[in-house]
C-alpha cells in the first residue's frame, strides 16, 4: 500500500452540512428516530432555508478546515419560503466554477434536495459524501488560495483570543 | 441492422425445427444474422445447480466471443430464441452488472484465457426483436397464405418472461398473441399462456412432469384450439412428444400439433415446409378442417 | 466591516447543559468528556449535566444559574431544537434572561442516535457543542413580534371527520367554511351499508350530521368546489375557493327530482359515480337519495344542451321553481381564515393493477366498495347481493390485503380491511347463507370490539384461510370446479395448496392517498410521507399538525384510518384550530432580517428578491427598507446582500461563521 | 419392539443451524430472505408445489429456523422447474428460485441431497458434459441420466427415441466447441469458487447493523 492511499485509510473527512429548516433538517431528525447509523463525518449547521446559503459560508468552512460541503434544501416547488432553494442552486452553480478556478475538486461541495420524510436518503447521501470526499483525500489550500478566500471574506470574531482576556 | 444469433444446444437436436423456421424467418424478413462464432453452453438450469459462478462464466465468454466477433458495434443484439438460453444469458448479463465481486471472478477467468468482456451487448429473444424491431405491419405485410381455420394457442412457457424480461408483461404477456392474430390465424384465450410444462422434470420425473404438461394440452383442448404455438424448444418438445405417454397414462387421446411460433410465420409466409422442419414434428400439422375443432379433454385430478 | 464587540448583556457568561436523555445519549456519548471539553470553550462559565433537562430539576438548573447570575447565555446539549427549542427559551425567561440568549446543540437526533460507537458519538456532539458556543456568545437580545389571529377556519373536504370537525368547530361559535368537491356531502361513509364493529347503518349515524351541517348557523357550505390558491401564513390564510357551475340553483331548488323524471334521455345512460359504476343514472342527477344538499346537478360531459346547446329541455319546463340555469358559470370565492384542516381522505387501490385476480376480465368479481353498495339497501341491487347472472352466489371468497402489504404496489397495511371483510363475510352470509371463505395474511383487530366481533364470525362458521392468494383463473380441473372462478392459494396453516371454486370474489382493496395528493400538498406548502399520506408533524406528540402552523389535518389523509379513529382524529384536528384561535394571537420567530443603513448602497438587489414583497426601497435615504410583519425570515435577501448590509436575526453573517469555526476548529 | 426414531415433532433448538439461513442469505440478493411474512403466494403461484415434501414458503420458515438437514435432503428444492412464479409474484420480493438454487448448490457440496433422485444426477451428468465439451448433447444426456436412475426408464424412451432419430431430431454425434482449452482455463481458475459461502467464510453470527 503506497504511502498516500495509507493517508487516506486512516484520513476521517470533516466535512460541513448546511441544512434547510424544514425539509433536510427535519429528515436529519427522522433518520435520527428512525435509528438510520451514517458516517459521523458531517456536521450539520441549520439555516431557516438554502436560500439563506452564502457562497462565502461555504468558503469560510473549507478555510477553517473541512474538507467538503454538503447543502441540504427543499425539492424544487417545495421550498417553505416558495423559490429560497431556487436561488440556492444558482448560487450554487456559481460557486462551483469559481471553486474550479480555485483548483479545488468540485466533488467537495454537494447540494442536495431532501424531502422531510426522506430520512433514508440523508443516510445515503451523507455515506456516499463521506466515501467521496475519503477517496479525494485531505483538502490541501494552496496559500494564494488561502489568502485569496481570507480577502473575498469578511472577518470571523475571534471569540476564542477573546476568551483568554475573557474582559472585552 | 444486422443481429448476431446464439442458437444454444437444443437447436441443434430436438429443437432443429426451431432454429429452422426462425432461420427461414428472418431471412424472408431480410434480417441478416451472424451465428456466434465456436458459442458454448448458456450453464443453464440444471449446470446452475451446480455451480452458478461457472454458469455466468460460461455465457461471459460468449459475450467475449461475440464482442471478437462484432468488433466495433457499440451496442451488440444477440437474438436467443432458447427459453432457457435466454434467460441464463439475461441473468449473467444482469448479474455482472449488479454485483461487482462477481464481475471480477468472471473477469478474472475470462482473462485466464486472453478473453475480455465489456458489456456492450443486449440479449434479444425473437418475439421482441419481431415485435419491436420490426413491427406486426411488415410482418402482416409479408403474409400470402392466411391461416384461417387456425385456432392457436399461444404458450409462451416461463423462462422467456420471467423473471427478466423487459419486452413484454411479465403478468399477461401478448407479443406472441399479436404475431399470431397478424397472420391471420385465431388466437383463443386461455390463463396458463405461461404456466410451467413441467421444464425438466418431464425427464426425470415423468409422473409430474407428464401432468403438468397435459394439463396444459387438455386446457387448451378444451378452449377449441387445434394448433399450440411454443417459444421454447423444451415446452414444445414436452408438449409434442410425450402425446403418447399421456395417452397411455390419463386414457385420453390428445392429439394436438405443437408448433413452433416461427413455423406459423413461415407457413403464412408461404415459405415451403421442409425449410420450415414441419417434417420433424411427431403430431403433424396440417390445415385445420373447417369444423370447429373437436373439443375434449377430461379431468386428472392433482 | 463587521466588529465583534458583543451587544446587550456584556461579558458573555456560556453555561452549558449536556443532557443525558436516560441512556439515549449517554449510551453513545461519554458524557463526562464532553464535560470536560466544554469548559476548555471561550466564555464557558458552567458546565453540567442531568439526566433529563427537559424535565422539571433540569430546567430548574438552569434558571438558578441564570439567577445567580453564574452565565448570561445558555447552550443545551440535547435533542433536535425543533422539538424542545421553544420549552428551554421559556426557561431563560423564566430565568429573567432574554430567550435569545439560548441556542441548542442536537446531540441525540444527529448523534447518539446516528452513530455507531462512543468514539465517534463523543466526537461529533463535542464539535456541535463547540459550534453552538461560539454561536451563542453573539447572539442578541431579541422580541418576538406578536400576530392577530382571524378567528374563521377552513375545512377541505366533507367525509365523516370533515364533518366532524366542522360540527365541533361551529359549535364553539366558529365560523366554518366546509368546502366539498362533490355535490353532496357524506364522503365514503355516505356510501356504506352497516359499519363494524356494532353493525349500526351508516346512514342512521351519517345523514343526522350531514344535515346539521347544513342547517348550522355557523358553517358555510360550498359542495361542487375546490381549492385553488392558498396565501398568507398561520392566523391570515388567504383563501380562493372555486365554485363550480353545478347548472342548478341551489337557493330554489327543492330536490323534488321531477327534472330527472323529466330529461331527454329516457333511459339513465352515464356511469353513476356514487354507486361506483355499478348503476347508471342521468345527465342531471341527486347523487343519492339523502345527499345534502339535497339539490340537483347537471354534468357538462353528458347534457345534450350544455354540449351542444341543442335540446328541448323539458327538464327546464317541469322545474316549477325555475332553479334549473344553464348561463351557471363558475364562481370565484375569496376569503381569510386562521386556520385550515385538510380532510380530503383517501381513493381505494385499483383492483386492476393485480393481473392475477382478474379484476375486470372476469364476471362477478367485485371490489370490498362495489359490495358495500351492493349490500346497502338504498343501493343498485337495492340491498340483494347477486351475481351477474340474477342468482345468489352459493360459495363467496373474500380476498384480504389487495394491494397492500405488497412492494409492488403498497407496503403499508390499511388498517380496515381485515374488519371490514369480516363485516363483508357477516352481512353477505346474512344475507345469502352462502359459504363465505376469507383469506388473510394476518388478522389484524386491535380495536375496542374488534376482537370480539372476529370471535362472532367464527362462530358464524365462516372459513379463514391463512394464505394469500396466488391467481384466480377460469381454469378448471375438475368437473365440480367447470364455470367457476377458481381460487389458488396455499393453506398455511395446513401447509397445502388449496383449489376452491366459487361463483362471487370479494377483492378487500386497501386505501390509497387521492390521486391529486401532490397538487393539494404544495397548494397548502405541506409535506407528504413516502408512501404519499400528508405527513404530520410529530407521529406521536403532534398528529394532527404539520410543519406548516395553522394547517391541521384529520381522517384518512393522513393515512388509512377507520370511522372511530378518523372522528377522533377530527375532533383533535378542531381542538387544535380553536386553541390557536381563541390565543387570539401567533407569536412570529424574530428570525426577520433587517437592514444596517450605514452600509446600504440602496442597489435594491434585495427588493426584487424578496418572495414575500416585504422589502420596499426608501428614496429619500437611499436605502432598502425591511417589512418586519411581511417578512418571513428565510434570509434569502441577507444572502443575496452585496454590500452585507442586510442581515438576519438569530442567523447573522457572524453568528454562522462562528458556528462554522466552532464546528469544523474545535475537534 | 420397533427402535426409538426419535419424537417426530419434536425440535431441540441444539439440532438446528442457527447460520444455516445467513449461509444462503449469502448469495446475491439474498438477505431478502428476512423480509418473508409467510404469505404463501410462492406456494400458491408454484406449479409443482402440490408434489413437494415441504412448500416453498415453508423452506423459507426452515431455513430461517435453521433446518437444515430437513432442508438440504427435501425434494423441494430439486421439484423447483425455475419457472420463476414465486419470484415475480413474491410481495416483498425475495428471489425464492435463487434461494432453492442456492439450496441446491449446497446440497450437492455436501452430497446430502435425495439419493436415487434423477434431478440431481441430470444436473451433475450435464455440468460434466459441459465441463467436457462445451457443450450438452441431449442424446447422450438422457441415457446416461436413465442409465443412473432407472435403466427400465430406457426402453420405455426407446421408441420415442426412434421417432426422434427418424426425424433428424435426435442424433448420436457428440457436439463440442473447438476451443476447449480456453474453456477450461476459464472453468479452473473458477474451482473453489462458490456463490454460497462456506461457512467457514461467513463472519461472527448477527446480522450487522446497516
Amino acid at each position: 500500500m503506497s504511502n498516500d492511499e495509507a493517508i487516506k485509510a486512516q484520513f476521517e473527512p470533516k466535512i460541513v452540512a448546511f441544512f434547510c429548516n424544514w425539509c433536510t433538517y427535519t429528515a436529519a431528525d427522522l433518520a435520527g428516530t428512525a435509528r438510520m447509523v451514517y458516517a459521523p463525518n458531517v456536521r450539520v449547521v441549520r439555516i431557516m432555508c438554502s436560500g439563506r446559503l452564502d457562497p462565502q459560508f461555504v468558503l469560510a468552512a473549507l478555510r477553517e478546515g473541512a474538507d467538503g460541503v454538503l447543502i441540504g434544501g427543499c425539492h424544487p416547488g417545495d421550498c417553505h419560503y416558495q423559490e429560497g432553494n431556487y436561488k440556492a442552486l444558482r448560487r450554487f452553480t456559481l460557486l462551483k466554477s469559481l471553486l474550479k478556478s480555485m483548483g479545488i475538486e468540485q466533488e467537495r461541495v454537494r447540494l442536495e434536495w431532501i424531502a422531510a420524510s426522506e430520512g433514508d436518503k440523508v443516510q445515503r447521501v451523507i455515506n456516499e459524501m463521506t466515501e467521496t470526499v475519503r477517496q479525494l483525500g485531505p483538502l490541501r489550500l494552496e496559500p494564494t488560495i488561502y489568502n485569496l478566500i481570507e480577502d473575498s471574506l469578511l472577518k470571523i470574531p475571534e471569540t476564542a483570543t477573546l476568551a483568554k482576556g475573557d474582559e472585552l | 441492422m444486422s443481429y448476431l444469433y446464439y442458437p444454444g444446444c437444443s437447436a441443434k437436436s430436438t429443437g432443429k425445427a426451431y432454429e429452422e423456421s426462425l432461420l427461414a424467418v428472418f431471412s424472408a424478413l431480410q434480417i441478416p444474422t451472424i451465428e456466434i462464432e465456436d458459442w458454448n453452453c448458456c450453464g443453464a438450469t440444471a449446470y446452475m445447480s451446480i455451480s452458478e459462478l461457472k454458469a455466468f462464466a460460461l455465457c461471459a465468454r460468449n459475450f467475449a466471443l461475440a464482442e471478437r466477433q462484432s468488433k466495433g458495434t457499440t451496442m451488440i443484439d444477440l437474438i436467443v430464441p432458447c427459453a432457457a438460453c435466454y434467460l441464463g444469458l439475461k441473468k449473467a448479463l444482469l448479474y455482472l452488472r449488479e454485483y461487482p465481486e462477481i464481475r471480477t471472478k468472471v473477469d478474472e477467468s475470462l482473462h485466464s484465457a486472453g478473453l475480455k468482456y465489456t458489456g456492450h451487448i443486449r440479449i434479444r429473444h425473437p418475439l421482441d426483436i419481431l415485435v419491436n424491431d420490426v413491427g406486426l405491419k411488415k410482418i402482416a405485410s409479408l403474409v400470402t397464405h392466411p391461416l384461417d381455420g387456425f385456432r392457436v394457442a399461444c404458450y409462451y412457457g416461463c423462462q422467456v418472461i420471467r423473471p427478466y424480461a423487459d419486452f413484454d408483461d411479465q403478468h399477461e404477456p401478448s407479443t406472441m398473441d399479436k404475431i399470431v392474430e397478424s397472420l391471420g390465424a385465431e388466437v383463443i384465450d386461455w390463463p396458463i399462456k405461461t404456466r410451467c410444462c413441467g421444464g425438466s422434470l418431464t425427464g426425470t420425473v415423468q409422473e409430474y412432469g407428464l401432468r403438468l404438461s397435459y394439463n396444459l394440452l387438455k386446457e387448451a383442448k378444451k378452449r377449441g384450439c387445434n394448433v399450440i404455438a411454443t417459444s421454447c424448444s423444451l415446452c414444445q418438445f414436452n408438449l409434442e412428444c410425450y402425446q403418447r405417454q399421456m395417452k397411455r397414462r390419463f386414457k385420453d387421446k390428445v392429439n394436438v400439433p405443437v408448433a413452433f411460433f416461427t413455423q406459423l410465420m413461415g407457413m403464412a409466409f408461404g415459405i415451403p415446409s421442409r425449410q420450415l422442419g414441419l417434417h420433424r414434428l411427431l403430431v403433424p400439422l396440417q390445415q385445420p378442417s373447417k369444423t370447429k375443432a373437436d373439443v375434449g379433454g377430461h379431468h386428472v385430478y392433482n | 466591516m463587521s466588529t465583534t464587540e458583543i451587544r446587550s448583556n456584556g461579558t458573555p457568561k456560556v453555561g452549558v447543559y449536556v443532557c443525558h436523555c436516560g441512556i439515549n445519549i449517554s449510551s453513545k456519548v461519554e458524557i463526562s468528556k464532553t464535560v470536560e471539553f466544554a469548559k476548555t470553550l471561550p466564555y464557558v462559565t458552567i458546565v453540567r449535566d442531568y439526566k433529563f433537562m427537559c424535565s422539571d430539576p433540569g430546567q430548574e438548573l438552569i434558571q438558578q444559574d441564570i439567577g445567580e447570575g453564574k452565565v448570561n447565555r445558555v447552550v443545551v446539549a440535547s435533542c433536535s431544537p425543533l422539538m424542545h427549542e421553544p420549552t428551554f427559551r421559556n426557561v431563560m425567561a423564566k430565568g429573567g434572561e432574554n430567550p435569545f440568549f439560548f441556542q441548542m446543540a442536537n446531540i441525540r437526533e444527529h448523534v447518539s442516535w446516528v452513530t455507531r460507537n462512543k468514539e465517534e458519538g463523543t466526537k461529533k456532539a463535542k464539535s456541535l457543542i463547540a459550534a453552538a458556543v461560539c454561536r451563542v456568545a453573539l447572539h442578541q437580545p431579541l422580541e418576538r413580534k406578536r400576530v392577530s389571529i382571524h378567528p374563521d377556519v377552513l375545512i377541505v373536504g366533507s367525509g365523516i371527520a370533515g364533518i366532524h370537525a366542522a360540527l365541533t368547530l361551529a359549535d364553539s361559535g366558529k365560523k366554518v367554511y366546509l368546502v366539498e368537491r362533490e355535490p353532496t356531502i357524506g364522503g365514503h361513509m355516505a356510501k356504506f351499508d352497516k359499519t363494524f364493529p356494532t353493525l349500526d347503518c351508516a346512514a342512521c349515524i351519517l345523514t343526522p350530521k350531514m344535515s346539521a351541517v347544513l342547517a348550522h348557523p355557523n358553517i358555510i357550505l360550498w359542495t361542487y368546489s375546490e381549492v385553488i390558491g392558498v396565501d398568507g401564513f398561520v392566523g391570515n390564510f388567504k383563501v380562493k375557493v372555486k365554485r363550480k357551475p353545478r347548472y342548478v340553483n341551489e337557493e330554489l331548488c327543492v330536490g323534488c327530482s321531477e327534472c330527472i323524471e323529466a330529461c331527454v334521455y329516457k333511459k339513465a345512460r352515464v356511469e353513476d359515480e356514487f354507486n361506483v359504476g355499478l348503476s347508471k343514472r342521468k345527465p342531471i342527477y341527486i347523487p343519492f337519495p339523502q345527499a345534502t344538499p339535497l339539490v340537483a346537478v347537471i354534468d357538462e360531459a353528458s347534457c345534450l344542451e350544455l354540449k351542444r346547446r341543442k335540446c328541448k329541455k323539458s327538464c327546464v319546463d317541469v322545474c316549477e321553481p325555475n332553479a334549473i340555469d344553464f348561463d351557471q358559470t363558475e364562481e370565484i370565492k375569496e376569503i381569510d381564515v386562521g386556520a385550515i384542516i385538510l380532510a380530503t381522505g383517501f381513493k381505494t387501490f385499483d383492483a386492476r393493477r393485480i393481473f392475477r385476480y382478474g379484476y375486470g376480465k372476469y364476471n362477478n368479481i367485485y371490489t370490498s366498495l362495489e359490495v358495500e353498495r351492493m349490500v346497502n339497501a338504498a343501493g343498485p341491487t337495492s340491498g340483494e347481493v347477486i351475481l351477474k347472472s340474477g342468482q345468489a352466489p352459493k360459495m363467496v371468497a373474500i380476498i384480504h390485503c389487495v394491494g397492500s402489504r405488497d412492494n409492488n404496489t403498497n407496503r403499508y397495511c390499511s388498517r380496515v380491511c381485515c374488519m371490514y371483510s369480516l363485516k363483508i363475510a357477516h352481512l353477505i352470509k346474512e344475507r345469502t347463507g352462502a359459504e363465505i371463505y376469507n383469506f388473510y395474511i394476518d388478522m389484524r383487530t386491535p380495536g375496542k370490539g374488534y376482537e370480539e366481533f372476529y370471535d362472532k364470525l367464527l362462530k358464524e362458521d365462516v372459513h379463514f384461510i391463512r394464505g394469500r392468494v396466488a391467481e384466480i383463473t377460469d381454469w378448471a380441473m375438475t368437473p365440480e370446479e367447470e364455470g367457476k372462478l377458481i381460487i389458488r392459494a396455499e393453506d398455511t396453516l395446513v401447509g397445502a395448496v388449496r383449489r376452491i371454486p366459487v361463483d362471487m370474489v370479494v377483492l378487500s382493496v386497501g386505501l390509497e392517498p387521492q390521486a391529486d395528493t401532490e397538487e393539494v400538498r404544495r397548494l397548502f406548502n405541506i409535506s407528504c410521507s413516502d408512501d404519499g399520506w400528508f405527513l404530520e408533524r410529530h407521529p406521536k406528540l403532534a398528529p394532527v399538525s404539520t410543519f406548516t402552523d395553522g394547517v391541521f389535518l384529520a381522517g384518512a389523509c393522513q393515512g388509512p384510518k377507520d370511522i372511530p379513529d378518523s372522528v377522533a382524529q377530527a375532533g383533535a384536528a378542531a381542538a387544535e384550530a380553536m386553541a390557536l384561535i381563541d390565543r387570539g394571537y401567533v407569536e412570529l420567530d424574530p428570525n426577520t432580517a433587517y437592514v444596517q443603513e450605514d452600509f446600504c448602497s440602496g442597489c435594491k438587489t434585495c427588493v426584487n428578491i424578496c418572495p414575500f414583497n416585504a422589502i420596499s426601497f426608501d428614496g429619500d435615504k437611499n436605502v432598502a427598507v425591511v417589512n418586519g410583519a411581511l417578512c418571513k425570515g428565510c434570509g434569502t435577501c441577507v444572502a443575496a446582500c452585496p454590500s452585507g448590509s442586510l442581515q438576519q436575526n438569530l442567523f447573522t453573517d457572524e453568528q454562522i461563521l462562528n458556528e462554522i469555526k466552532g464546528v469544523v476548529s474545535y475537534v | 419392539m420397533e427402535k426409538w426414531k426419535g419424537w417426530p415433532k419434536l425440535q431441540f433448538e441444539s439440532e438446528l443451524d442457527p447460520n444455516f439461513a445467513r449461509q444462503i442469505a449469502s448469495i446475491p440478493g439474498g438477505d431478502k430472505l428476512y423480509d418473508c411474512i409467510q404469505c404463501g403466494t410462492c406456494s400458491g403461484m408454484c406449479p409443482l408445489s402440490p408434489c413437494m415434501d415441504y412448500t416453498p414458503r415453508q423452506i423459507v420458515a426452515m431455513i430461517r429456523a435453521g433446518f437444515r438437514k430437513e432442508v438440504l435432503s427435501s425434494s423441494t428444492t430439486w421439484l423447483c422447474s425455475s419457472c420463476y412464479s414465486c419470484t415475480v409474484e413474491c410481495p416483498k420480493e425475495i428471489r425464492l428460485t435463487d434461494i432453492m438454487y442456492a439450496a441446491k448448490r449446497l446440497a450437492i457440496r455436501e452430497g446430502v441431497y435425495p439419493k436415487k433422485f434423477p434431478i440431481p444426477v441430470l444436473a451433475n451428468e450435464f455440468f460434466k458434459a459441459v465441463e467436457r465439451s462445451g457443450r450438452n448433447t441431449e442424446s447422450w444426456l438422457t441415457v446416461r441420466l436413465f442409465l443412473k436412475t432407472n435403466p427400465i426408464q430406457l426402453f420405455k424412451m426407446m421408441s420415442l427415441g426412434l421417432r426422434l432419430w427418424l426425424r433428424g431430431r435426435l442424433s448420436p454425434k457428440r457436439e463440442s466447441i473447438k476451443n476447449k482449452a480456453e474453456l477450461h482455463s476459464i472453468l479452473k481458475t473458477l474451482e473453489k469458487e462458490y456463490m454460497v459461502k462456506p461457512k467457514r467464510q461467513l463472519g461472527l453470527a448477527g446480522k450487522e447493523t446497516p
